[in-house]
């Protein structure tokens, strides 16, 4: 697509800014479905209609109505919070997660930077948003919000290894770190994916991945940071607003992003499952967005139907079972791939 | 005993050996898990609590003063309905059988009968909202709201039948407001026959839940004797293994001819008295309360519900202290009579101010997330421990 | 134990605490007990192995009129399964009880709450402070007397 | 070490029954209704606002005294002998004006104290219960149905009554027979229409 583009245009900076717009003209409609979508889902888990009001069919406006009364709303800063750091906070965490979507390869014609450490550019860029957090719990000079930002970056930063040795299982077996390399790797039938491929380690392994990337986008069971009964709102309780939006929005580009690399690193990214049936750049991406929408059904799933662990719990789980886990996993791999070559 | 009280309750691999600061954080009035308007002034090192100091208060209105200035004994029920909201029926059970005492009256059979199922509904009633908001305490939001479902098939029974759904004034002394309407029996027997499956459903999805086990068992242990010692009653008592239900033990109206069971905890995943003993015992409550209530429809005899309902109620000076059961434990009227047609004093011994008094004893050396575990384990209205 | 064993048997161990008893008394029968020693009575009635009194049911602040005011303990022996009340009166000018908090917990806050409404001191108790109403209230809402104040903090109490 | 991978079989396998469990409720039809669009009917004991039919009040109070939170407030000015306020729809004879009846809704626990007192049944609990107002003010209802002249009127003539009875007394304490001649007053006008609320 760059390359059709400098073609058509003859303009280098217009072309990058172009290329960079497209994952934002993605993300902030998906979160709001995502919004909307969440509600819904969990309206009829619960035997309930949920919003039913705003816009026509069952609501559907429902969140493009609350994102304007976010942005019209007061803007306001508590007296006694580092102004600074609370204003840039949310900006900071939205530039992470959404840094991370210029390596995803939505197809195999669109990436918005198409370069051979992807996958390493997103584990790596994907760490800002530990910063943002602990700089919003930090500002905010509460109690409650300092706690959800520590137990936050402890979360992230302790989940981090999980992802990364479940991540590597997966680059031991394709050799390259390039997302789109990773993605043609699987093309073909399903049965192509990593997820069925040297069963059952690389299976395990999207296991540890999926679960360890609910802790590190804050879902249910992992939602100790934000974990309303306790810390009642976490590291934004004090945001309101458009700030409040902001946070909100990053979080779920987020569980877009993981899913996303859960759809690339397993589930075959923008191939179609039938071979050939379906297949080219424009269904690519047709297949790529239903398989990480298919992600982030489970999320919501999960999120309501699970309660919560225990900010200990929580660091037994990754300590203790995803990382041992993982390490037999890159293993298994690893002594699979050397005994093939 | 003192020892046991003044111990930590210490969570595994948490000794507290690094050099830190202690924090004072206030949790409350407006906290999302405090159950109402409840403060807690927690000293907190790190994630873990090293007291609680609860305050209490910010409900108060005043029932024990405005019953000493109603004209009669009958307006103090509206008030009582309104302690313990969740259960109000219950409430009112209590305080006109302390009057009936009082006055020395025998109220007809049919209104005892009455009596008893609604009683055990608003223990379902109760119960479910205990349990569906522990549920959101620890995290899970569903049952919540598959408990409030339930709750408003009895909350439409109650209004069928009295013409309100939250705060009835249908017990009165003597008597009752309205008969049962015509179709009662049918609908209470649909509701039993409805409501058995959830509870294996509820089961499902929460009790036996890998998580929320953990969460809850082995938290917040309160043993039989600092149980007995603090007074504490209902479910609380009970998860302790204490087997002590006024229903059986100091029966009261009709409770005596009833053929049910008192679940006590029993340590199934964790220690006797832990937060999932007193989960499990309400679940369990909940189904003897089913098998009350359709053992008392089957038996409902006929006759009149206000026949012995008193012209002027003025009993001779005196003073009685009936105490029931209701779900939240021992609810006790101590009511003076100076002979006048306006109680001299109305106390209420609230089960949940009790209960509450040993939050303390359960939660030192928890963390704050079991803080809210526990919280919601002794399952307090602050409508009743404030008054 | 029926009422009157347990009363004899007070009487027999503390003599002039036992100030009054009405065994007969409709529906519980009472026993009225000397403020300084209720303590005392409270832990025999606790440890002995006869009585075995092991809750503190209820206590309760009462305003007799007159300048008397009183607190009523009913408590219940869930082993022995028999039960009292015992009553204790004390003037308004020097109104001192001794706190039963040491014998049975529950009596902290219950106490806690009827020094808030009725003023009455319990010696002994290891945090008397008020439990229902603000820290900075004047007076005690429960007595007969008590008139309410027009001005709390600055705000027009009878809303 | 058993224990370890028991505990996360049970983690894996009490998650999954968990996971059904709302899966199969994703497919069952709601319970909740769309509120004001749709609306449940109401038992026909449902105690909701209340309504006073003036036509029947007699002004005799007892709903005022058996209120616990005392949100009625009634008062009433007697009638003269000459004047016949007619009769409620249970036959009872009314002799009081009721110039004030006041509800605070607001105020209002709906506990029903009221109704049962009532010895012609004109204040009932009806199935309203949509009566939000932006000013409280408004959440008194005001029962009554007679103008404030209509009242003047009233209280004057029974003040002349009074006063006349009085005079008579004093007359009749000073010389036995006195000559009671009063000319008839006119007939004061029947209370209008009750104003329906809701």
């Amino acid at each position: 697509m760059k390359e059709f583009l400098l073609d058509l245009l003859h303009n280098e900076p217009l072309v990058y800014t172009l290329m960079a717009i497209v994952p934002l003209v993605w993300v902030v409609p998906f979160a709001l479905f995502a919004v909307w979508w969440e509600r819904k889902i969990s309206a009829h888990m619960q035997d309930r209609l949920g919003p039913m009001r705003t816009g026509g069919y069952h609501g559907w406006a429902q969140t493009i109505a609350d994102i304007l009364k976010l942005i019209q709303k007061e803007d306001i800063i508590p007296s006694a919070a580092d102004k600074k750091l609370f204003i840039l906070a949310p900006y900071l965490v939205f530039a992470g997660s959404y840094a991370a979507y210029a390596a995803i390869p939505f197809s195999a014609a669109y990436v918005g930077s198409g370069i051979n450490i992807g996958l390493f550019y997103i584990i790596s860029i994907s760490s800002l948003v530990v910063v943002g957090l602990l700089m919003a719990g930090w500002a905010s000079n509460n109690k409650w919000s300092l706690f959800g930002a520590l137990r936050s970056a402890a979360q992230i930063v302790s989940y981090e290894i999980p992802v990364a040795l479940a991540i590597l299982a997966v680059v031991m077996v394709t050799g390259s770190f390039d997302l789109q390399e990773i993605n043609r790797q699987q093309s073909g039938w399903f049965w192509n994916w990593f997820l069925f491929q040297k069963f059952p380690f690389l299976f395990v392994g999207s296991l540890i991945y999926f679960v360890a990337s609910l802790a590190e986008v804050n879902r249910t069971p992992f939602d100790i940071p934000e974990a309303e009964s306790e810390l009642v709102a976490g590291y934004h309780t004090e945001y309101g607003g458009m700030r409040f939006a902001l946070l909100f929005l990053s979080e779920y580009a987020n569980m877009f992003a993981v899913s996303a690399i859960a759809t690339t690193l397993f589930l075959g990214g923008w191939n179609s499952p039938f071979g050939d049936w379906l297949a080219g750049p424009f269904w690519g991406v047709f297949w790529f967005l239903t398989k990480g929408m298919a992600f982030i059904f489970v999320q919501m799933w999960l999120r309501w139907t699970l309660p919560r662990l225990r900010v200990d719990q929580l660091m037994y789980v990754g300590w203790k079972v995803l990382i041992p886990f993982a390490f037999v996993v890159v293993i298994g791999v690893g002594f699979w791939v050397m005994a093939l070559r | 005993m003192e020892e046991t009280m003044t111990q930590p309750t210490k969570v595994a691999g948490f000794g507290r050996t690094l050099k830190s600061e202690e924090m004072v954080i206030s949790m409350g009035p407006q906290h999302p898990s405090t159950h109402g308007v409840l403060r807690l002034e927690l000293v907190v090192d790190g994630e873990i609590v090293v007291d609680v100091i609860p305050h209490i208060g910010y409900l108060h209105r005043c029932f024990e003063k405005h019953c000493e200035h109603m004209t009669n004994y009958q307006q103090v029920i509206p008030y009582a309905d309104r302690m313990d909201y969740v259960a109000a029926m219950s409430n009112e059970f209590g305080y006109v059988v302390a009057c009936e005492k009082l006055l020395k009256i025998k109220v007809p059979e049919r209104v005892e009968y009455i009596r008893v199922i609604m009683a055990e509904f608003s223990r379902i009633v109760s119960h479910l909202i205990a349990i569906g908001t522990y549920g959101m305490d620890i995290g899970a939001f569903t049952p919540f709201l598959y408990c409030m479902r339930d709750r408003e098939r009895v909350l439409d029974i109650f209004e069928q039948t009295c013409g309100a759904r939250l705060l009835y004034n249908y017990m009165w002394i003597g008597g009752l407001s309205h008969d049962v309407p015509g179709n009662f029996s049918g609908k209470v027997k649909d509701f039993c026959r409805y409501f058995r499956p959830k509870i294996r459903e509820l089961n499902d999805l929460l009790s036996y839940n890998k998580i929320f086990i953990k969460r809850t068992a082995n938290v917040g242990v309160l043993p039989a004797d600092v149980a007995l010692n603090y007074a504490v009653s209902g479910p609380v008592l009970r998860g302790s293994g204490v087997a002590w239900d006024l229903r059986k033990n100091d029966p009261y109206s009709v409770y005596d001819r009833f053929d049910f069971e008192i679940p006590v905890g029993k340590g199934l995943k964790g220690t006797v008295g832990d937060c999932w003993d007193r989960y499990m015992v309400r679940i369990h409550e909940m189904e003897q309360s089913v098998n009350i209530i359709e053992q008392a429809v089957d038996k409902l005899p006929a006759g009149d519900v206000a026949s012995a309902i008193p012209k002027r109620i003025r009993p001779d000076a005196g003073d009685v202290y009936v105490r029931t059961e209701t779900p939240k434990g021992e609810l006790g009227y101590y009511i003076v009579s100076d002979g006048t047609a306006t109680p001299f004093r109305v106390k209420v011994k609230s089960p949940c101010f009790v209960n509450l008094s040993a939050l303390p004893a359960m939660c030192r050396g928890a963390m704050i997330a079991d803080i809210v575990a526990v919280l919601g384990s002794i399952d307090i209205v602050l409508g009743e421990v404030d008054r | 134990m029926t009422a009157q064993e347990i009363v004899d048997s007070l009487k027999a161990r503390f003599g002039d605490a036992v100030l009054e008893a009405k065994v007969d008394a409709f529906p519980d029968p009472w026993v009225k007990i000397a403020p300084a020693s209720l303590r005392e009575v409270c832990l025999f009635l606790r440890d002995d192995g006869g009585m075995l009194f092991d809750v503190l049911m209820c206590l309760s602040g009462m305003d007799y009129r007159g300048g008397k005011l009183g607190v009523v303990y009913h408590i219940d022996s869930t082993s022995k399964r028999h039960r009292i009340v015992l009553k204790t009166e004390v003037s308004e000018a020097d109104p001192r009880v001794s706190s039963v908090e040491s014998v049975w917990k529950t009596a902290n806050w219950h106490e806690r709450e009827a020094f808030d409404m009725y003023g009455v001191i319990f010696d002994g108790h290891p945090d008397l402070r008020r439990i229902l109403m603000p820290d900075d209230w004047q007076g005690f809402p429960l007595r007969k007397d008590y008139q309410v104040p027009e001005f709390y903090n600055g705000m027009k109490v009878p809303y | 070490m058993l224990t370890y991978f028991r505990d996360i079989w049970d983690g894996v396998v009490t998650v999954l029954i968990g996971m059904k469990v709302t899966w199969m409720h994703l497919f069952t039809p709601a319970v909740t209704i769309q509120y004001p669009d749709v609306k449940l009917k109401l038992p026909e004991r449902a105690r909701n606002r209340l309504y006073v039919n003036m036509d029947d009040c007699i002004g005799c109070d007892q709903c005022a005294m058996a209120c616990p939170v005392d949100c009625i407030t009634i008062e009433t000015v007697k009638s003269t002998p000459d004047v016949d306020l007619g009769l409620t729809s249970v036959g009872t004879k009314k002799r009081l004006y009721v110039p004030v009846f006041d509800i605070d809704i607001a105020k209002c626990c709906y506990c029903g104290l009221c109704v049962y007192p009532c010895p012609t049944e004109c204040i009932k609990m009806t199935d309203v219960y949509e009566f939000a107002e932006f000013d409280r003010e408004n959440l008194i209802y005001r029962f009554a149905t007679m103008t404030p002249a209509e009242t003047a009127d009233a209280r004057s003539r029974l003040s002349a009554y009074e006063k006349e009875q009085a005079a008579k007394k004093a007359a009749a304490a000073a010389a036995k027979p006195a000559p009671a001649a009063a000319p008839p007053a006119p007939g004061a006008p029947p209370p209008a229409n009750p104003e329906t609320k809701g």
